[in-house]
């Protein structure tokens, strides 16, 4: 393969038309095609976990092992081999703080992506003020899931019900622990003056991430509103064999 | 910021930031000892604090296991990770990011290394080489981790008259050789030479996020010490798949296992998406996607698959680790917990890992081939379909690990169709390598020679693979010693030459000087020979019906096992011997030229060693790589259909 | 395989191509074809007794002790015997790069140059169809076997359709940390630690596990299932030879997994109905 | 030459470190030591091997170590989170002769519970099919108040004779009188008589739940010298 010293196009000393990365020289449009590309590939990594605990929420759903899947409360069909556990409180959780929370983390999308569209109209102050008010709105969204974990009527070893919508709640946690921090250095940026109409990929970012948390959120929200009694009435039960 | 002087980035004019203090900032005080530091320093405050909050004696309800051990390692483990990371000065990108505080040129090249010298190599440096170099020795570490305890084991399993080990602790270590083995393959290729070769090979500066790249090195260094630090604890006693619920039976040391998983898979999703990124984004100008090399298109397939299946593993580990500590139960059956899920969640990605390994490889020496054989690689379309129709069924075929589970017996049917139909493109690859070698004079050089081994044992691989992907065959054949023989035969037997040959291949670009072609030739050829005894014994002892992960068995199995061991510790002398060969010709071997090989493709024409940002200005491809070769005389003849003189010419 | 070296690059006038056959005659003319094809032949003939010595190292304990056992060992016939064509033609290649093509071993990048074949049509199509064809066969041989296996495993029977009565043998495996032990629900809960089995009669395994993963293997009779805690998994046989046989733990369940080991002991019926009444004092529950 | 010597050098450490490690490993985990039956010199008759000489072993299980009694040391590392775990005492590594009719007095000082397998609360193996538990002959015990057991199982050598023993061994009542060491002062005796044939090695251990972790199978369960062992046959 043979290499002819041409200038490459991507570091002309032309008059920047478009600004410069400031550490590798290259125009912030090639910067952010590659944040673009990232952002996808993350989501794709994202997706592949999500789809996990889904997998794992509804495949328990499915099976209810041993009628272990709802918490003891709320229906006793299993023969409890284990009765060393402590059920105190035990049934389903309500369906509706999830979808309130839900509907938070929505509005906190709403106010980036106002931000967002303004700033590439050139409207600062509006970027500024829409990741400030998405910030707010997801704190309040993490206090509200805060909340809502603490309220269970069930503990983490109140069977596989437990267990799951626990789990997806963690993440959740996780995904708006990232965002906390995300948005905060979207603010910072924006009131240095760093994302710009020029420059606005991360803005950009910001928002696409935050819809793809909106959709894991109502992928969650969705399982446990749908897939609550399990359909398994009969289920297998532990070490023993059924009757001839 | 326009008040700061301009600086002068490949000739182009670029207005920088306000430099705060030196270039680099905090980082010129960070290194690997601030690491070390950072680590165990807030690994042991972690555990005391832990200690002080746990009560004494404190025991599950659920399991009456005792959890105080178990909270204050996972407490231990988390401070080694967080604590060494932030040592390393991971934290400082993000924290600047968040703060609105741009790095200059000048930070930016101190991160990369200039002017430092050797101390680069232990620092946060996003140089791709010194992350390269840094990769290969990780590589030689983990590797010999696992080697040691494959020793081990075959001495274990050679003693058939005695237990030389306890129970327990056999189990321990064949999982932690499982899994030390499978971290050291997937990153044997992937990791040193996709970070060092790969941007070159596209004509590019460095990676797409630098940053990134030392962040997925410093985390895979930051999941070793939890791997061996396990063996210490009781160990991973449940193979490297650590199937529920037995791995929920094993003791403390487990954690290690999963905080492995967990931190590993990170890094491997954050180098999959780096390296896609570069791939797809900072090819040279005029490298359309016929003009990329296959080496190119092996890593991005592999990254690909990282990319959508770690996740699963990751998860599967991190229910494992809730079911623990938190006493949830996603795998306890008595609570409604599931094995089968277990199962499922481990083998999405526990199949797509195989061909992580094997395709980089397959890749490599797909790269070597022309350059040794003189000639085209051939047709290179086939070569991007196989890998193509690889990545393709690769997330299609998860559960023929699981046949004999009787989790569905009815998806047994379209699962053997699947698998069955990987043999396809596979057969692809296998049609490029022997077409190549067709009518070519060998240069026989060692990488090449290593072709050959890889070839040969992928053969064997594969064609025990068809036995096991059908149904009735693997009844009789799973879990048996025949399927450890055939992954070694696809893992080792391809992973571990290809990475030979590769790192033999590159080693001139690497260290500037070249592998000794002698010793390094006797290392090859010993575990070459020894890998053949020790694996095609075991295939007999799979066929007679031992089963795996057993450490007393049958005196029927005696023989096949003997020879085994005695295959094993050639193997192991033949390793040490190529070792050896590195080390003598990394410190004083010749100095050699830019382009030892006489390679046409693009990251050979870099001189050596390769300056901080590979090309002075930035490369144009203007043909298709691998025009090696001449016309084929054959052609004439042909059309002057004469038979008389192809005798004569035919000599050749 | 890659037969001619068609110049696809300039194609000719339909007039002067020779029939193809005639330029295959051509090609096999040329020494290094020959040779090759001669090779893969001998090679071939070489790894044929591969077909025989797997079976011979399959039956050193006494298999197959069933009909399952006797369709698993053709299968591996048939596999061994398609494969070796492609083997032998590959491993030929290899040796013949290795010693028929020139060999170059100086230190500096030969200067000499080898056929530009960037690639050919007639040799990649026919790979990928041979090949597909011997995948396509393989898929549909393992189907039909496999389907043969379910039915003479009576895989498709659940746990409360089984036939009980006099015509089959129900046996309700429990793998346990690290012992096997086998329940007769037929004979009033008469439970065992060694499979006593009467030949020539179906035998249902209902298999389940009290802790841990196991996995139950009865290596000469090829049953081969998980034992699953919370799960009853099926699997059957009929065992056509009297003997005792192994049974074998085959998934990693612990500390004593090498040694949950114990027998499979088929016996006519009369041994089979005597034992029972001999073990008709020790009754469970 | 110096080629050569770097490389013997890579060779010559690389083996001794892997021979290093393995001894170590190997030497630091031994079985406890060997506790063999003694022939009493008494002979006593089988229903169908004839007279056979007779040999008798005595076996203790305790709830956990004390000042009376040591924990068993037992691998480098277990004892660390074993401690307050049962096990078997003085040995788990038993011997016993070949050809002979053996008598092993089991005291059991721990309590119990239900076990799994109703199968393990029977004797199996015994010379008549039963056991002497506080001097009354029986043949099984509740599963419901189960010890722990002792289960003798195969040991994958087709070359030797099957052999298969378990004994349960009945558990103590949870407010039984206890001394200082927290043992109960009149703890379950129980022996067992069994015929050993040809040499052989074999491993047992209990089929009690009396461990932690899932299933209460793990710890103890799952190491050498508390509550399994191997169980030797020799000529």
């Amino acid at each position: 393969m043979t290499t002819t010293p041409v200038e490459a196009s991507d570091n002309k000393p032309s008059a920047p038309a478009v600004p410069l990365s400031p550490t590798t020289g290259e125009p912030m449009t090639v910067i952010a095609r590659r944040g673009r590309v990232g952002l996808w590939l993350i989501i794709v990594m994202s997706v592949s976990g999500t789809i996990a605990l889904i997998i794992s929420y509804s495949y328990l759903w499915s099976l209810n092992v041993n009628g272990g899947w709802a918490p003891p409360g709320a229906k006793l069909t299993a023969n409890q081999t284990n009765d060393t556990i402590g059920k105190v409180k035990g049934s389903f959780a309500p369906e509706w703080p999830f979808w309130a929370i839900l509907g938070m983390l929505i509005l906190a999308t709403v106010f980036m992506w106002w931000g967002y569209r303004s700033v590439k109209r050139g409207n600062q102050g509006a970027l500024i003020a829409g990741s400030t008010l998405a910030l707010i709105m997801t704190l309040a969204t993490l206090v509200a899931q805060w909340i809502q974990v603490t309220n269970f009527p069930f503990g983490p070893a109140n069977g596989a019900y437990a267990s799951a919508v626990l789990l997806l709640c963690a993440s959740n946690i996780f995904n708006l622990l990232l965002l906390l921090f995300i948005l905060t250095g979207i603010m910072n940026r924006a009131r240095k003056g760093l994302i710009s109409r020029a420059v606005s990929y991360q803005a950009q970012a910001a928002s696409y991430w935050m819809v793809w948390v909106v959709i894991a959120f109502l992928l969650g929200c969705l399982v446990t509103t749908f897939m609550v009694e399990s359909p398994n009435v009969d289920p297998a039960i532990f070490g023993g064999f059924k009757e001839q | 910021m326009s008040s700061v002087a301009p600086a002068h980035v490949h000739s182009a004019e670029v207005p920088q930031p306000a430099q705060h203090g030196k270039p680099g900032g905090i980082m010129r005080r960070l290194n690997f000892g601030t690491g070390l530091i950072g680590g165990i320093g807030l690994a042991i405050i972690a555990g005391v604090v832990t200690s002080q909050f746990v009560p004494s004696g404190y025991a599950s309800p659920v399991t009456f296991a005792p959890m105080e051990g178990e909270y204050v390692y996972l407490a231990v483990l988390l401070g080694w990770v967080i604590g060494f990371m932030a040592g390393m000065g991971a934290f400082v990108g993000p924290i600047r990011w968040m703060l609105g505080r741009e790095s200059t040129h000048l930070d930016a090249e101190y991160m990369a290394g200039k002017d430092l010298g050797r101390s680069r190599y232990w620092k946060y440096t996003t140089d791709h080489k010194v992350v390269g170099i840094q990769y290969l020795i990780v590589t030689f570490i983990v590797f010999g981790f696992g080697g040691l305890l494959a020793m081990l084991i075959r001495t274990e399993l050679g003693a058939t008259w005695t237990e030389v080990f306890s129970p327990a602790f056999y189990n321990s270590i064949i999982g932690t050789h499982g899994i030390a083995m499978i971290i050291a393959m997937i990153i044997a290729v992937s990791g040193p030479l996709g970070n060092f070769i790969v941007p070159m090979m596209i004509g590019a500066r460095d990676m797409a996020y630098p940053r990134l790249n030392a962040l997925s090195i410093w985390l895979l260094v930051a999941a070793v010490p939890c791997l061996i630090s396990s063996l210490f604890l009781g160990g991973i006693q449940d193979g490297w798949s650590a199937y529920q619920p037995l791995a929920s039976q094993a003791p403390i040391g487990m954690l290690g296992y999963q905080m492995t998983i967990i931190v590993f898979a990170i890094s491997t999703g954050i180098a999959s998406v780096n390296l896609m990124t570069t791939i797809l984004t900072m090819r040279a100008k005029g490298m359309s996607w016929s003009r990329t090399p296959i080496f190119v298109y092996g890593i991005f397939a592999a990254s690909l698959m990282g990319l959508y299946a770690f996740p699963f593993y990751q998860y599967s580990q991190i229910l494992s680790l809730s079911d623990r500590v938190f006493n949830t139960s996603f795998f306890n059956p008595l609570e409604g917990g599931s094995v089968w899920l277990y199962e499922n969640l481990f083998w999405l990605l526990g199949h797509p890992e195989v061909y992580v390994i094997i395709i980089p490889t397959a890749a490599v020496l797909m790269e070597i081939l022309p350059v040794f054989m003189r000639k085209p690689l051939f047709s290179f379309n086939f070569a991007v379909a196989g890998i193509v129709g690889v990545v393709a069924l690769s997330g299609l075929v998860w559960a023929h690990h699981m046949y004999m589970t009787g989790w569905a017996p009815a998806v047994n049917y379209p699962f053997m169709l699947s698998t069955e139909m990987i043999s396809i493109p596979v057969g692809f690859l296998v049609l490029v390598v022997i077409g190549t070698l067709w009518r070519g004079t060998s240069w026989s050089r060692l990488p090449l020679m290593a072709v050959y081994a890889v070839v040969f044992n992928k053969m064997i691989g594969g064609v025990t693979g068809i036995y096991l992907s059908d149904v009735p065959a693997d009844q009789y054949f799973h879990g048996s010693m025949f399927v450890v023989a055939h992954f070694h035969y696809m893992l080792m037997g391809a992973g571990f030459f290809g990475a030979m040959g590769g790192i033999a291949f590159y080693f001139p670009k690497m260290t500037g000087k070249i592998l000794d072609e002698r010793y390094g030739s006797i290392g090859l050829w010993t575990v070459f020979v020894g890998f053949q005894l020790t694996f095609g014994s075991m295939f007999v002892a799979g066929l007679q019906g031992q089963p795996r992960r057993v450490l007393q068995f049958d005196e029927q199995f005696d023989i096949s096992n003997w020879i085994s061991t005695i295959g094993a510790y050639t193997i192991g002398v033949g390793t040490l011997i190529f070792l050896g060969a590195i080390i003598f010709s990394w410190r004083d071997g010749p100095m050699v030229s830019g382009n030892p090989w006489a390679s046409k493709s693009l990251e050979w024409q870099t001189p050596t060693p390769v300056p901080l940002e590979n090309f002075a200005v930035l490369p144009v491809v203007t043909e298709r790589p691998y025009n090696y070769g001449v016309p084929d005389p054959y052609d004439e003849e042909l059309r002057a259909h004469d038979g008389d003189e192809l005798e004569s010419a035919g000599a050749r | 395989m890659t037969m001619t070296q068609a110049p696809q690059e300039q194609p000719e006038s339909p007039t002067n191509r020779p029939p193809s056959m005639h330029r295959f005659k051509n090609w096999m003319r040329r020494p290094y074809a020959r040779h090759v094809m001669i090779w893969t032949v001998v090679i071939g003939f070489l790894l044929l007794p591969l077909c025989w010595l797997l079976l011979a190292a399959m039956n050193q304990t006494g298999a197959p002790a069933s009909e399952i056992m006797q369709d698993i060992e053709t299968t591996v016939f048939v596999f061994t015997l398609v494969s070796i064509p492609i083997t032998a033609f590959v491993f030929a290649v290899l040796l013949y790069s290795l010693i028929g093509w020139k060999r170059i071993s100086s230190d500096e990048p030969p200067m000499q140059e080898n056929p530009a074949i960037f690639t050919n049509r007639i040799g990649v199509v026919l790979w990928t169809v041979v090949t597909s064809a011997l995948a396509m066969f393989l898929v549909v041989w393992g189907m039909i076997e496999l389907a043969q296996i379910t039915a003479n495993s009576y895989g498709t029977i659940s746990a409360n359709e089984q036939p009980g009565g006099n015509q089959s043998v129900i046996v309700n495996v429990t793998g346990q940390q690290w012992v096997w032990t086998f329940a007769y629900p037929q004979t009033d809960g008469l439970v065992s630690d060694i499979l006593y089995l009467p030949v020539d009669k179906p035998v249902y395994f209902n298999v389940t596990s009290k802790d841990v993963i196991h996995n139950f293997w009865a290596v000469e009779l090829g049953v081969k299932i998980d034992a699953n805690p919370g799960a009853v998994t099926t699997a059957g046989v009929t065992p056509n030879k009297l003997g005792t046989f192994n049974i074998r733990c085959a998934e990693l369940c612990g500390m004593h997994h090498a040694y949950m080991e114990t027998e499979v002991r088929v016996v006519t019926q009369e041994q089979f109905d005597s034992w029972v009444r001999e073990m008709g004092g020790r009754r469970t529950s | 030459m110096k080629k050569f010597l770097v490389i013997l050098a890579t060779v010559l450490a690389g083996v001794l470190v892997v021979g290093g490690i393995g001894a170590v490993s190997s030497i630091s985990q031994e079985e406890p030591p060997v506790l063999a039956a003694t022939l009493d010199g008494t002979t006593m008759d089988t229903p169908n091997n004839g007279t056979l000489p007779h040999a008798t072993l005595d076996l203790s299980v305790y709830p956990n170590s004390s000042d009376a009694v040591p924990p068993p040391k037992a691998g480098p590392y277990e004892s660390a989170w074993l401690s307050g775990q049962p096990f078997y005492h003085p040995s788990t590594t038993i011997q016993v002769p070949a050809n002979s009719v053996v008598t092993i007095n089991f005291t059991q000082y721990d309590s119990g519970g239900q076990i799994y397998n109703p199968f393990f609360a029977h004797v199996h193996g015994s010379m008549d099919g039963t056991m002497t538990w506080n001097g009354k002959s029986v043949k099984n015990v509740k599963s419901d108040s189960v010890g722990h057991t002792f289960t003798v199982h195969q040991y994958p050598e087709s070359s030797q004779p099957y052999f298969f023993l378990s004994v349960p061994l009945p558990m103590n009542a949870a407010n039984a009188k206890t001394d200082k060491a927290g043992y109960p002062v009149d703890p379950q005796k129980i022996s067992v008589t069994f015929v050993t044939g040809e040499a052989g090695t074999y491993v047992w251990n209990c089929e009690f739940p009396c461990g932690d972790e899932y299933q209460e199978f793990g710890g103890p369960m799952q190491t050498r010298g508390w509550m399994a062992g191997t169980f030797e046959v020799v000529a």
